[in-house]
Parts: C-alpha cells; structure tokens; sequence
C-alpha cells in the first residue's frame, strides 16, 4: 500500500509541473491565490480528526485549524474570482 | 461513495488549475475549484456527529466570513500581502492539526512532527512576507537576525528531538520555536526577493497538505498538496529565472539596502521635466511604450494609465504598448492584475522577450514607478543582488521619460544609472498625478 | 488499496491529457510510435508471470508474447529514432 | 528497491513524452524511454530463474532483431502500416498473456476475460489496418461484412459468457471469435478514416497494458498503460476534431468509394499543363504555396519538393511556405516526417490555421499528390465522408498547380471540383518525376 501512495505523490508531482508550465505569465498572481485557496483542502483532515476528538484540548486546536483554513478558503477563493472577473472582463471587450 | 467524491474534487481542482491557461476559460476555472472545495467540505461536515457538526459549522461560517470582508477590502495593489497571510493561515491550520494529533497518542509519529515544523515555518514566514510586503517593517540589522536564526534553528533541532519523545510541553515549546525560526528567517530576506519567498511558501503549504494526508492517510490530501506544491515549487523556479536568483543565495544572502548612495549625484544632473514636456514628446511620437512598475501600483494610476493609452491611440494614433517584467510589482504576475483591473486589453501588454526587441523602434518609453526592472546596473554592478536578472532595455528608445517622487533606489536599494542619462526626462511626483497632468495636456490640444 | 489503484488511473489519465497536448503536431507520427513501444512495457507482466509458469502451454504462450512485445518494443523504438533523428537534423541546419 | 525502479521507469516514459514538445528535445527524450524500457526489461529478466530467463533471453533478442530489420526496411511512406502493425503486435502480447493467465486457475476472472478480449480486438483490427494502409486488400461489400461483424459480435458475447464459466476450449475459441471480430470490424471503414483508427487502436493498446498491470497488481504497468491509453484516445480526438468526424460515425458508417463519379467529366473540360508552364508561373510569382498530400508520399518526392523550394528561394527569391493539413498522408503528422526527412526547414512549414490565411495573397500553388485535403465539395456535399472536414483553401490562390498520375479522386473517394476550375492547371503523372522536370526547367532558364 505503501507503494501506491509514493506513485500517486509522483504522478500528482507531474500533474503539478504539467499543470503550472501550461498556466499563462498573464495569470500567475490568480495562479498563485487559486491554489493558495484549494490547499486549504487541509480542513477536510481537521474535519476527520474532530470526529475522533475527545478531549477539550484537541477540540479548540482542531476548530482554531478550521476557522484558519475557512479564511483561506473563502479569502482565497474570493479575491482570486475578484482577479479572474477582471480579467474576463478585459477579455470580453477585445475580442 | 466518499471514493468517488475525492476523485471529483481533485479532478475538479486539476481542471481549475489548467484552466488557469487563458484568461478566457480562468473565470470558469475558479468556479470549478470552488465547486470542489464546496464537496470536499460538505463532506466532511456531513461525516461528523452532532454537537461538533455545529461547532464545525460556525466556526467555518466565521472563518469564511473574515475570509470574504478581508479580501473585499483588499485593493489589487494590497494583493501581494493579502495573499502571504491567507498562505499562512493556510500553514497554520495544517500545524493546528498536527499538533492536535499529538494529544491523542502517547508518542508522535514523524509526520506529525514534520507537519507542526512545516506548518508553523509556513504560518510564522508568511506573516514575516505579509509584514514585508505591506512595508510595516523596515530591517536593518540583517546580521544580527542571521544570527538569532542559525541559533533557533540549533534550538528546533533539539526541541524536535524532545518533541519526537512524546511530552506535551516539548511539542507546544517545539512549535513556538519553529515559529520563531520562520519569522526571523524570513525577515532579512531582501524586498526585490519576496516574490521568490511567497511562491516557495506557497508551495510548502501544500506539501503541508500532503504531510496531514500522508498521516491521517487521505489520498485526497495528498494529491491536492502534492500538486500544489509542485506548483509552488515549480513556479519559485520560474521567478528565480525571471530575477536570475539561486533560491540559496536568496535565503543566504539576504541584502541590506544602501539608502545612502544617491546622495552621491546631486539633482543638478538629471534633466527634470514637466507633464506638458511629456505630454507634447507623447503626441509627437510613433510608438510609445508604457513600463509600470510598483510605484505605479503603489499609487494607483492604473485607470489614469488606461485612459492616457486611450487617448493617445483614439487621438493621437499613437502605436501604444505596454512592457511587463516578470517581476514587476510585488508578486508574479501582479502588474498583470492591476492593467486588467483598468481593462487595458491584453493585445497591447507585452513579456520582457517580446517587448525588449520593440525598445529600439520606440520614440519614447514612459517609466511610471518601476525601478529595479529596467536598471542598467543588473548588467554590469557585480555585487548588485540584481545582478544578471534580464531588464526592460528601456535604454534603446529615444527618450525615456520617468515618473517617480524623488531619486530613491527602487526595491532592491540600488541606484539607477538611467536618471543621469541624456535622454532621460525626470518628472518627480506622484504617478497618479503625473499621468493626470499629462492627460490633462493631452487633452487640450487640438492636433 | 483498490481506492488508491483508482487515483493512480485517474492520475495517469490526466498525465496523458497533459503530455499529449504539449506534444507539438509536428510530432504525432512519433508520438505514436514511441507511445506504441512504451506500451511494449506489457513484456514485464509475461516476464513475472513466466516465474510461476509450471505448464508448457503457458511458458509457449508467455514466451510468444515476450517475442511479440520485444518486436514492438525494438521495432517501435527504433522506428522512432529514425524519425527523430531526421527532425534533429533539420532542426540543427535551421538553428 | 523494484518499486523505486517502477517509479524510475515510469517517470521516464512521462518525460519522454513531454519531450516531443519540440523537435530540438524530441531525439533525447526517445533515448529517455528507451533507458527505461531497458531498465525495465533487465527488471524483469533479472526476476526470473535460471532455465526461463534464457529462454527469455532468446525469445527477447529474436523478436528485437525482428523488429529492427522490420523498421530498417521500412521506408517512411510506409510508416503507417509498419506502426499499425507493431501497435497489434503489442496487442497480441497482451492477449497472450491473459490467455496464458487462464490456464493456471479454474475460473479466469473478469479482468482476464477483458484483456483477452482488448489484446485480440487490438491484434486483428491492427492488422486489418496494416493491410488497408498498405493497399493489400480492397474492399467494396462493406454492407456484408458489417453483417459478418453484428453476427460475430453476438457470438463474442456469447463467447464471452462460456469463456468466464471457465473450459479452457471456450476461453481459445472465444480468443478467436474476438480477433474475427476486429478484423472484420476495421476493414470496412473507410481508408480515410484510418488516422482515426489508427489512433484509437494505439489508446486501446495502452488499455491492454492497463488490463494487465490491473489483473497483475503492477502498478508501472498501470501507470504506463494509461498513460498511453490516454494519449491515444486524445489524439484520436484531436484527429476526429481535424477531419470532423465522429468515432461513431467512423466505425457505422464506413464508406464505400465511388470510383466511378469522375467519368461523368470528359478529360476536355481540364486545362492540362507542361512542367514549362509550372516552372513559368512559379519562377515569375512572389509567394509559392506548396501542398503536399499523400501522392507525394507515394511517389517519394519529398527530395525532389526540397530540391524545388530551394532554388526558389535561392535563384528565384520567391516566398516558398508549405501548407500541411492535421490528415495529410496516411497517420497523423507524417507529411511532417517526409518534409523532414528531405531536410525542409520547419520555418517554411504551417499548419492549416495559418496557410488558410496565406492563399490569398499566393500567386501559385502547388498541390502534389494532396486531394481530398484540398477538397472544396467537404464544404458543400451533404453525403460525402469528408463533409465538414476542414480543407486547405487553395481555391483562393491565384493560379492552382495539380500533380497527380489521373483524375482519379482520393482516399475518401470524392471527385474534386478543383479540376475543373478555371485557374487550375493539372500536371498529370508521377509527382516526383514531374517535380524533377519543373526543377530542371528552373535550372536552365537564367533570371
Ligand atoms: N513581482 C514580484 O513578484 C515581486 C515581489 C516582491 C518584490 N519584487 C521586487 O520589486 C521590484 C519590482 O521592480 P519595479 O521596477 O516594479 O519596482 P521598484 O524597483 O520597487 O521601483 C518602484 C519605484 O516606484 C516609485 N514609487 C513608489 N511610489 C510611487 C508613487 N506613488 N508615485 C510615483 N512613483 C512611486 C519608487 O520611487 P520613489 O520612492 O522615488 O517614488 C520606486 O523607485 C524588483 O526589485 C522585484 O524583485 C517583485
Ligand atoms: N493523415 C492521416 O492520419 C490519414 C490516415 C489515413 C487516411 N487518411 C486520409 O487520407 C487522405 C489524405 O488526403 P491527401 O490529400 O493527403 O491524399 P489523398 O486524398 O489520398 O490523395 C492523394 C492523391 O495523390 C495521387 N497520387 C498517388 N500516387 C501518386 C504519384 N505517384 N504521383 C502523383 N500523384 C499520386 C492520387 O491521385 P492519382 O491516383 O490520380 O495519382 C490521389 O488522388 C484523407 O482522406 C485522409 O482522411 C489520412
């Protein structure tokens, strides 16, 4: 099981590389909040730790890592369409 | 079932990011990850018991409600910090986690003290660049910094050792030591190499992502970060290139600007010029070529800009275009956000490659706050830390025109051999009002 | 472990998608025929079950299928090379 | 230790492939996937034991000599037919493998049943390919082998069923079955849809390797199976996309060629042309367009094409561009490989986006042994098989050259308007000795 862990962080490495030359100069700053955004993904191993959480300690970390990942989900999520609104916008009166 | 939705949400999050390819198809793009996260969330909230399911909720609603009013008040030019402190909230949850798993078990495993050390080193840098970045701090004892970081780093190493062994104080002594390390770390990193500092933190943060899915054994988290982080690994390599900087020699060899330098030329050298100087070579010209830097952005002149290539193409037939170094602003790509906030069409902006050969034709460039991105010295000053990053070879053109407040060095702290040049037209003042001016001017005459 | 042989699919898929569209059209004849000559990697499977082959009917069939995968791995490789080779020659008398 | 070997492996074969990006990086990134491929074939047999791993040994060399004196003698208009025959022999590896896999257990399972099935569908259908594209079979009672194939299908299934209840005579026969199946399957379709095919039996020959790595538990050949499993069908989509055609259109709609249909123009209604005239008109034009086609390919005179543009650059300083349509030639891509192979410079190849921009403003084109590429009737001819298909617009140019043996029409069976048409001059016979006597006529006159 082990293995097949090491061969999805490989090939998630190469889909990484691929997807990023692939990203437009142009964009580099959405680039950059969009994924900003999408690693807060975190708060699902806070989500599933919570569950298994007993004592009050490890309650208030694991809800403190939720409220942290949340700004960084909506924060990021949220200026990165403010960004791509603009850019569609200047798209759209050119072409 | 949750096997499936996993593989919906990362493809969702691959198709995002490859949306990122175009201007067209980003907007989209983003709404798919929003699409993704919004499962992936549901179904964890939808995992969980009772009481803590409303716990989740609320804390997630307030979260995300900071989260939205932050970025609301956030102009474009603020964006470079903005996005160093979600980054490093991002760390911190991550850090959060791994140190909540340590109560639970006597011993922690390795990866849990991998992921306290890489979340709060996250966490603790990032707000460093934030500080940085929104220039809130000003370093000047670099040295001493250096120092205060080789002996946290030492102290780490040991409080990870102590850590590694299970008591919980160790843990809780060994994250505030991490952060410490970060934070000192960071902090006498040279401004001109923050846009190198926050990709790499970007991407630590997801190998954050990967290490918590590497311990609660999620491949979902893995895959995510992963990607992420090869992103941001990949994309710090695109901006070392773009600044010819070696990621050791940035970390290493931080700089300490020489504010003093350009006492040595006194104003008398340089040509001072006014808006109606610069407005009357504009409209006379063939071909102008507009250079914004962060001064630019800094002042806010975009939509002034927007309106002063409106009108010298609509009036004047002006062939207009606008050069963009790689590392203009204060983020990659940042000066690309701030022309498109002013709907400049992207047919006119050009990359350094594509624009370097179009210089010598040009009648006059129009340098509006940027600096260290056309200073001649990158080429020939050895001990500069700007050393060999290509530059916009503004020095080609005709007549360059400057717009900035007053002879200071740019980021990077290192004079600029251009304002002394024959062709230049100094116009000290702010990049808004300048550009205002020249309008104005513009505008007036009837040609 | 089934799960994680479904992401390393998913994954693969989406390395294909990626590498296939960076690949310049100039290049789809030997796209083919190198991917044709990867997909000789098959031989491994006959070699590892060739291990455990008591009966003469499997060892004649694994080995008729080493021979046929070796002819596709030789003869697509070297195929390839070929046609490669004439487009690094034209690329150097340009450059 | 093998693990890190598979993930070497594999991630060789990735970069190979994204090596093809540019033909400066291609040759290397072949000798890439073949390090792997060595890596992992010295794997495997190293695996093995003593009496077996010289039988394998053996058998590994015969077949790699095989192979090399095939590709040798393979020339490069042959291409086609040599990769359609070296995909089915992969196929064929597979499928005997999971065929050898059934004996050893009571019950095949279904992964086992599958790879049978894809193998000998891959196998017969290539081979069915190899021998369309080589011209060895003609086909024109498509309707009865259509039947042939739906009564063949239904007995696979049936096949099927026995096979997976276990008697090792059901698995053989239903083997059997499958490969009838796929020959009679491919050979109806239309020679000018073989690109399609071709590319989908490349993707399907991955998915066997796929079958395998599942059934096996082996995740390289998991990884490299889909991988090109992947790569196949998309190219096989970028081919539909190019000639608009759908998979399903292809495969139940075969064509059957009229090759009747140009007798209906008596020979009069064509404005025949000398090699004078051809070497006239292009040696007094500004811009010549060449547009080579698979008659080109045929008659080997991509030598003699490169021969042309160079003295009509050099002697004549003519604008010489070639125009390559996505389906030129037999597979995709391989009018690129001929160009290549007589040492044209890519510079002077476009693609059909940009040469359909440049027909306009050429005084001549030169269409050698291309037809159903150039074909106008794929715009208009509701019921042809090239209707829709993106066509180079020569119709545009000013005057038009045609090279081909007779008025026969193409590969997809369609009489071509462009005959006809005032501004054409056909040059009937072989392209290359025509080419050859246009380039003495260049060479004598003195400009
Ligand atoms: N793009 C990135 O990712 C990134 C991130 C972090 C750092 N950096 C670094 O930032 C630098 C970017 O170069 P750059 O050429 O864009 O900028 P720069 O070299 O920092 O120069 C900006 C100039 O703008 C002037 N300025 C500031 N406010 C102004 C105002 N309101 N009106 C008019 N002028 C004003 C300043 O001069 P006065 O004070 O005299 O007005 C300053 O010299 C590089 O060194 C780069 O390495 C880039
Ligand atoms: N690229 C691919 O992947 C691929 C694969 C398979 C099929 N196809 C199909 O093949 C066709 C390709 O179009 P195309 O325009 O390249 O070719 P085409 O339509 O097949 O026409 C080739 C022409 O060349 C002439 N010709 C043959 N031998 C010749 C010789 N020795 N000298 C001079 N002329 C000769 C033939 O006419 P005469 O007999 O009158 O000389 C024929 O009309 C399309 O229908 C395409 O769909 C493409």
């Amino acid at each position: 099981m082990d293995f097949y862990i090491i061969d999805i962080l490989i090939l998630s490495c190469f889909i990484g590389y691929f997807a990023i030359w692939n990203v437009t100069p142009l964009l580099h700053s959405p680039l950059m909040s969009v994924t900003n955004a999408i690693s807060g993904i975190v708060i699902l191993g806070a989500l599933q730790n919570l569950n298994q959480s007993e004592s009050l300690i490890t309650t208030t970390l694991l809800l403190l890592a939720i409220f942290f990942a949340a700004i960084n989900i909506f924060g990021g999520f949220h200026i990165s369409a403010r960004m791509l609104h603009m850019f569609k916008r200047k798209d759209k009166t050119n072409d | 079932m949750i096997s499936t939705l996993n593989i919906i949400v990362y493809s969702l999050f691959i198709i995002s990011i490859s949306r990122l390819s175009s201007a067209r198809t980003a907007y989209k793009g983003n709404l798919l990850a929003i699409t993704g996260m919004g499962i992936a969330v549901i179904m964890g909230l939808l995992c969980l018991n009772s009481p803590k399911q409303l716990y989740a909720i609320i804390t997630l609603c307030i979260g995300g409600l900071i989260g939205i009013i932050g970025s609301k008040k956030t102009s474009m030019p603020q964006l470079p910090q903005m996005v160093a402190l979600l980054n490093g909230f991002g760390g911190l949850s991550s850090g959060l986690i791994g140190l909540s798993e340590t109560f639970n078990i006597p011993h922690p495993t390795l990866w849990q003290i991998f992921i306290i050390f890489a979340g709060c080193i996250t966490f603790s840098g990032s707000v460093a660049g934030f500080l940085k970045l929104a220039g809130l701090v000003k370093i000047r004892e670099t040295e001493t910094l250096h120092s205060v970081s080789l002996i946290l780093f030492i102290l780490t190493l040991i409080g990870g050792i102590y850590a590694y062994n299970g008591e919980t104080e160790y843990i809780i002594g060994f994250a505030i030591l991490t952060s410490l390390l970060g934070f000192c770390f960071i902090l006498p990193i040279g401004g001109a190499d923050m846009p190198i500092i926050i990709s790499s933190l970007n991407g630590l943060s997801g190998w954050c992502t990967t290490l918590v899915g590497l311990s609660i054994q999620n491949s979902l988290l893995i895959i995510v970060g992963t990607l992420i982080g090869a992103s941001g690994s990949i994309l710090t390599y695109i901006m070392t290139k773009a600044m010819n900087r070696h990621l050791l020699k940035v970390i290493f060899t931080p700089i300490t600007p020489n504010k003093e330098i350009p006492s040595a030329h006194p104003e008398q050298d340089i040509h001072k010029g006014t808006p109606q100087d610069a407005a009357f070579l504009m409209e006379n010209a063939h071909k102008v070529i507009i250079v914004p830097g962060f001064g630019m952005a800094a002042a806010g002149a975009q939509y002034e800009l927007g309106n002063l290539a409106k009108i010298l193409i609509q009036k004047y037939h002006v062939d207009v275009k606008f050069g963009i170094h790689p590392v203009a602003g204060r983020m990659p790509g940042h000066m690309n956000v701030l022309l498109a906030e002013a709907d400049i069409s992207p047919n006119l902006i050009f990359g350094i490659d594509e624009i370097n050969q179009e210089f010598k034709t040009a009648d006059v460039v129009y340098v509006i706050g940027a600096n260290d991105t056309t200073n001649p010295l990158a080429k020939t000053k050895k001990d500069s830390t700007i050393y060999q990053m290509p530059i916009l070879e503004v020095e080609e053109a005709k007549r360059i025109l400057f717009v900035k407040r007053s002879l200071a060095p740019g980021y990077a702290g290192e004079d600029n051999p251009l304002f002394y040049n024959e062709k230049t037209l100094m116009l000290l003042g702010d990049a808004k009002e300048i550009t205002k001016e020249i309008i104005t001017n513009l505008e007036s005459n009837n040609s």
